[in-house]
């Protein structure tokens, strides 16, 4: 098993035929990832990726004919909340946001029509999953990754890259690698993916990269500190630099009225026996003393 | 984006929201105008407060009562041009001075964990709310309004009989309903008024009433969204703002000024900011935070990298790159690009993994650039740079 | 409330609908000007169309083509004071005839088994809707909107690419979500376009374009919802409408007349269609529908047998009361009251039951009025008087 | 047994010290219903009916302090869809609204909310329920009931009423009496409440009253004929003489494009094997002929 995407995966790519749509396409293809269906808006009945994709209209479209049952989101900004409720209302079970600058509160709007329907949304403004092995979802360099049992669950985009490197190069798989988004409203969150980590049998240990701002990292402490006290994990917090009042790239990204820093997020996942690295580098070395095999 | 009172008053008018009338003034004959208008209207005494963007302007004394003109053009005269958290006061508010019976706190703000916009009111109004939730949580009620549907009436309801407004329902009702419209109709992430007040005032007709208003107003506004909302970036202060912050918004760069003295340019705000973490871990002090974003080409590298240069205090560069949508050889070419326009000499070390990074590293070293294998050594060896550029110059 | 086509169409405008052109005329000189302005602005033909609220104007010959002013003063001519149904046409609708390329039909309903607004368009406009759900059912593409958020782009788009509108998908998609808007922002029933068509038309700079627009329009206004738009009342159409209509309105009656004999004084709808219906039953016809509401007094009694009896055709008056709020004694006094000041004599049957029904009786015993026990019996009593009645005339 | 009030409903009055609330409170009392809260914003402190009831500013205050369950709304059209609301939110599971004329795309919003919250709306536009013997929520006269196992559903006032007395005089009891409402959007369907009762031990027939307008009538008969074949069933639809296009009293009473007429409903009710009589008073004879005993 793994989480959220496998070999089983069957992706409609939303803005297939967009610049960026196209290229990270061609990217997960590559990967083996089987993407049974495109959608843009009227070039429906059309071929993409050099003939290789079936292009629809609409996503239900692309549910009826191909069955896709995970979508994959590279329209802009403007367009993406009406993207995902579209995905979520045909019937597509997971949806993965990859566009950034959403106003929160569209996704706030959005995210209720999502939960209506019963299906996940992750992200938005987030790289996408990858089980390694089997399939890629988003924009994640399919080179980082090697095969394994760690879970990885992350708000961010490179410093992901740079951890799962670390890890691949210390010779330590994944299971499944999810980006969650850097935006303060976002679909699933750490706690989420840990319950679904938590019920892979094939997950044996989780690694947890947070940032500044909100209290996500927390609520995933406390339910890590009841519920996952068997699993071996680590962590890295982002941001212990970052002043106050000021948002650090990311839309979430901020402590504010003293709230969301780094220093108590790293309290609280200490608190419940997390060990926090100071550098993504350190995070293999953690693993290892968490009793982290090959 | 923060912006002014008195915008942020404007906007809650807009919505209806009831605040007693106010003038802003740039000058000290201007603060005597606008009190004068005050004082005919019937004021007993007027308030000049300083509009600037940071907290504690009460403290730091840039806000204060005059019983006169003269005196309101004294303080005027105080009060602008004072510098408060580094920043100078240009223009200030003249308003005429409330005459309080109880005051209250009511604030929307988008609650994370809920997904929603959440109505915060406290009974315990013009302090800090910080405090109030630190010191008594319970003090603070909490209304999650409908994600679609807004604050319903029942909420709005429910939040002015817990502050203990029964008396002034009708007035509760509106404001409460009019300040979640405000946040959603301008994409705000926070709208505040502190205090919310039941004031007594004198009319003509009526004699002595007293009603719900709003003293003070802060609001918040969703970056993301102002391209969306006509009239809204113009409400940008740019008085306030450093003008790299500027340049850095026009070239797309996610960019914050620090007060260090290493440079850092890295593609993504999670790695951003841990690069900077790692520099001051090293013994160094991050000058900025630079997030290119994906994808980025040479000349926003070479962008990047004026800006960093901008700023007198850095003496050493760290460029990180994790390539994924970015493209290593991109940026090797920016930074050479850049490196040879630039206007003054500053040690850099670069890092670039992922995407074409062996086609970097050649370039890179052809053109003498000092490379870092591993994000910590980058680090390492860009503090280190810094202190022998001190060095020199000691 | 159903509108006229002209103000439909000024409420499919106001959200941003693309209607060409329109004018309305009261007079034969009045649809000359309008067509000599159509033609001056490039018109090649005029339409002139009955603006009356019933259907089946085009085959009553209510709806004409001009192709120049003369032909279209004499259509005026005719069509003005034509008879519809019943109704005088007493206005037209002048315009330049439409180019038609392909004919749409798009309308937002409320589906009560969903409880939503319901957005149904086919591909086959101009005819009659029924007729297309009737023979071809599957012609028919519905989709409902959010019943909060109202229509949402991706469900426009799936109208329109079902529709077949793919060349005009970003037309089509404002024109669904605005007649979507349209039925919330009014409170409408209904919301009808009838064509939306693609139609040819010359521009001086961009020579033969095909555009989508609104030809016609119908929209039906929730009366419940009237007195919260200003403007909307406006909107009835009192030359339509029966003075006795208008008369019960402002009493608060619900009264709707019919060309039967037997006025009916009920309590309650389905309880006065049920007497209605019993009349029937029973060999009479019924002249009206009357729901004097629940605890209605002694004087809206008295006000709705004024309404009944301003009908001429009435012969005999049946009154059936089940007392709940109505308290039957309050009804009897109406009665009495009603009868000393009416204007003929038409034989009258009372049958009251429930709430101080006792007391009721014993007044109405007083004063003399044929009573009934029951409901079927009361029918039969009213239809029998209704008869003598004739017999008294013949 | 009985469905939806009984000895057991903890009922709050919202709009209790209205003329119409006040009125139909006494009633209720009377006739045994257990108020236990009233709620008008603005008069919490209070008490209501002679003292009897305690008063609240919020339905949530008369859920926490009194264990209300079960609401009735005489709260005028303009507030109305806003106290459905709250109570909904409030946790009320069962909620009757008297109220008329409430504009329909209103409650299309309110009822979306109630939906979100799994409670249950009777009405708008309706007269309540009464479970004969044990409670009366609503406006429905007591006197017209007698205990019994027969189910009443319909979509008037008084024609339930004239129904309800004719069963009662031909020594016909009611185990439940429920009018659902003349609006054209209301939260409890006839199906909904013929499911009620299906499930109810206590009601071993059913009466439906139905008039023109809608297809509620219909959906019903296809219910009743596919689950419903065992349980001996009567109906009366009003409107036989009623002309299209024209509103006959209730908002929801009107034929439209020839559909919603009597003689539709008529004939699907006697497809599902349903006896529709031509008076109510031939009720109490249909019931007798399908098997209805004392």
């Amino acid at each position: 098993m793994s989480i959220l995407v496998d070999s089983n995966t069957r992706l409609v790519v939303q803005g297939i035929t967009g610049r960026e749509g196209e290229f990270h396409s061609r990217a997960m293809l590559e990967y083996g990832t089987r993407i049974v269906a495109g959608v843009t808006p009227g070039k429906g009945g059309q071929r993409a990726l050099d003939g290789a994709v079936p292009v629809y209209d609409t996503v239900a479209q692309a549910v009826g004919e191909q069955g896709a049952d995970t979508s994959v989101i590279y329209v802009p900004a403007a367009g993406a909340p009406d993207a995902i409720m579209e995905a979520a209302s045909a019937g597509i079970a997971t949806i993965f946001c990859i566009t950034e600058g959403i106003p929160a509160l569209e996704m706030v709007r959005a995210l209720e029509v999502v939960r209506e329907t019963g299906a996940r949304l992750i992200g938005p403004n987030c790289p996408g999953a990858t089980s390694p092995g089997k399939a890629k979802v988003g924009i994640i360099p399919g080179s980082v990754h090697r095969p394994g049992t760690v879970g990885v669950v992350s708000r961010s985009g490179t410093l992901t890259y740079e951890a799962v490197q670390a890890m691949t190069d210390a010779g330590i798989g994944q299971s499944t690698c999810v980006g969650i988004g850097g935006d303060p409203i976002i679909g699933t969150s750490f706690t989420d993916v840990l319950r679904l980590f938590r019920d892979d049998p094939e997950t044996t240990a989780i690694v947890l990269i947070g940032e500044i701002g909100g209290a996500a990292e927390e609520e995933a402490a406390a339910f890590a500190g009841e519920h996952l006290r068997e699993m071996p994990m680590a962590a890295f917090i982002a941001g212990r630099t970052a002043p106050e009042g000021k948002r650090m790239g990311h839309a979430g990204a901020i402590i504010s009225g003293g709230a969301g820093t780094a220093a108590g997020k790293v309290a609280a996942l200490e608190a419940a026996g997390i060990a926090v690295a100071e550098s993504p580098t350190e995070i293999p070395t953690l693993l290892r003393a968490a009793g982290v095999g090959g | 984006m923060k912006i002014q009172e008195a915008d942020a008053k404007r906007l809650l008018v807009a919505q209806g929201l009831p605040v007693p009338p106010w003038e802003v003034a740039r000058t000290p004959e201007e603060v005597r105008a606008a009190a004068d208008r005050s004082f005919a209207a019937g004021a007993e005494q007027v308030v000049v407060k300083a509009q600037v963007l940071v907290g504690g302007r009460g403290k730091a004394g840039g806000v204060k009562l005059a019983a006169n003109a003269d005196e309101a053009e004294r303080i005027g005269r105080e009060i602008l041009g004072m510098e408060i958290k580094g920043i100078t006061v240009r223009k200030v508010l003249v308003a005429a001075a409330a005459d309080i019976v109880r005051e209250f706190y009511l604030a929307a703000v988008l609650d994370r964990a809920a997904r929603k916009v959440l109505l915060m009111g406290s009974a315990e109004g013009g302090v800090e709310i910080e405090q109030v939730a630190a010191e008594r949580p319970e003090a603070i009620v909490r209304v999650h309004a409908h994600p679609i549907a807004g604050l319903l009436d029942w909420q709005a309801r429910q939040m002015a009989f817990a502050l203990g407004l029964a008396g002034h329902l009708k007035e509760a009702v509106g404001i409460a309903k009019g300040l979640v419209a405000a946040m959603i109709a301008n994409d705000a992430d926070l709208v505040e008024i502190n205090p919310l007040a039941i004031v007594r005032e004198k009319h003509a007709s009526e004699g002595v009433i007293e009603r719900l208003v709003c003293l003070d107003a802060k609001v918040s506004l969703d970056d993301s969204a102002l391209a969306r909302h006509a009239g809204l970036e113009d409400l940008r202060d740019l008085d306030e703002e450093d003008p790299t912050d500027r340049a850095a918004r026009a070239e797309g760069i996610s960019f914050i000024k620090l007060d260090g003295t290493i440079g850092c340019m890295v593609n993504g705000a999670g790695l951003a900011m841990t690069t900077m973490d790692l520099v001051k871990r090293a013994g160094g002090e991050p000058a900025n935070f630079l997030d290119i974003g994906g994808g980025a080409r040479a000349d926003k590298v070479a962008a990047a990298m004026r800006l960093i240069l901008e700023d007198p205090n850095v003496e050493a560069i760290l460029v990180n790159i994790f390539g994924g949508i970015t493209r290593g050889d991109e940026v090797a070419h920016g930074l050479i690009e850049a490196r040879a326009m630039q206007s003054r000499e500053v040690p850099m070390v670069v890092r670039i993994v992922g995407t074409n990074a062996e086609e970097a590293g050649r370039l890179l070293r052809e053109a003498r650039f000092e490379t870092a294998a591993s994000l910590d050594d980058a680090a390492r060896k860009a503090v280190a740079a810094a202190r022998s550029a001190q060095g020199v110059r000691a």
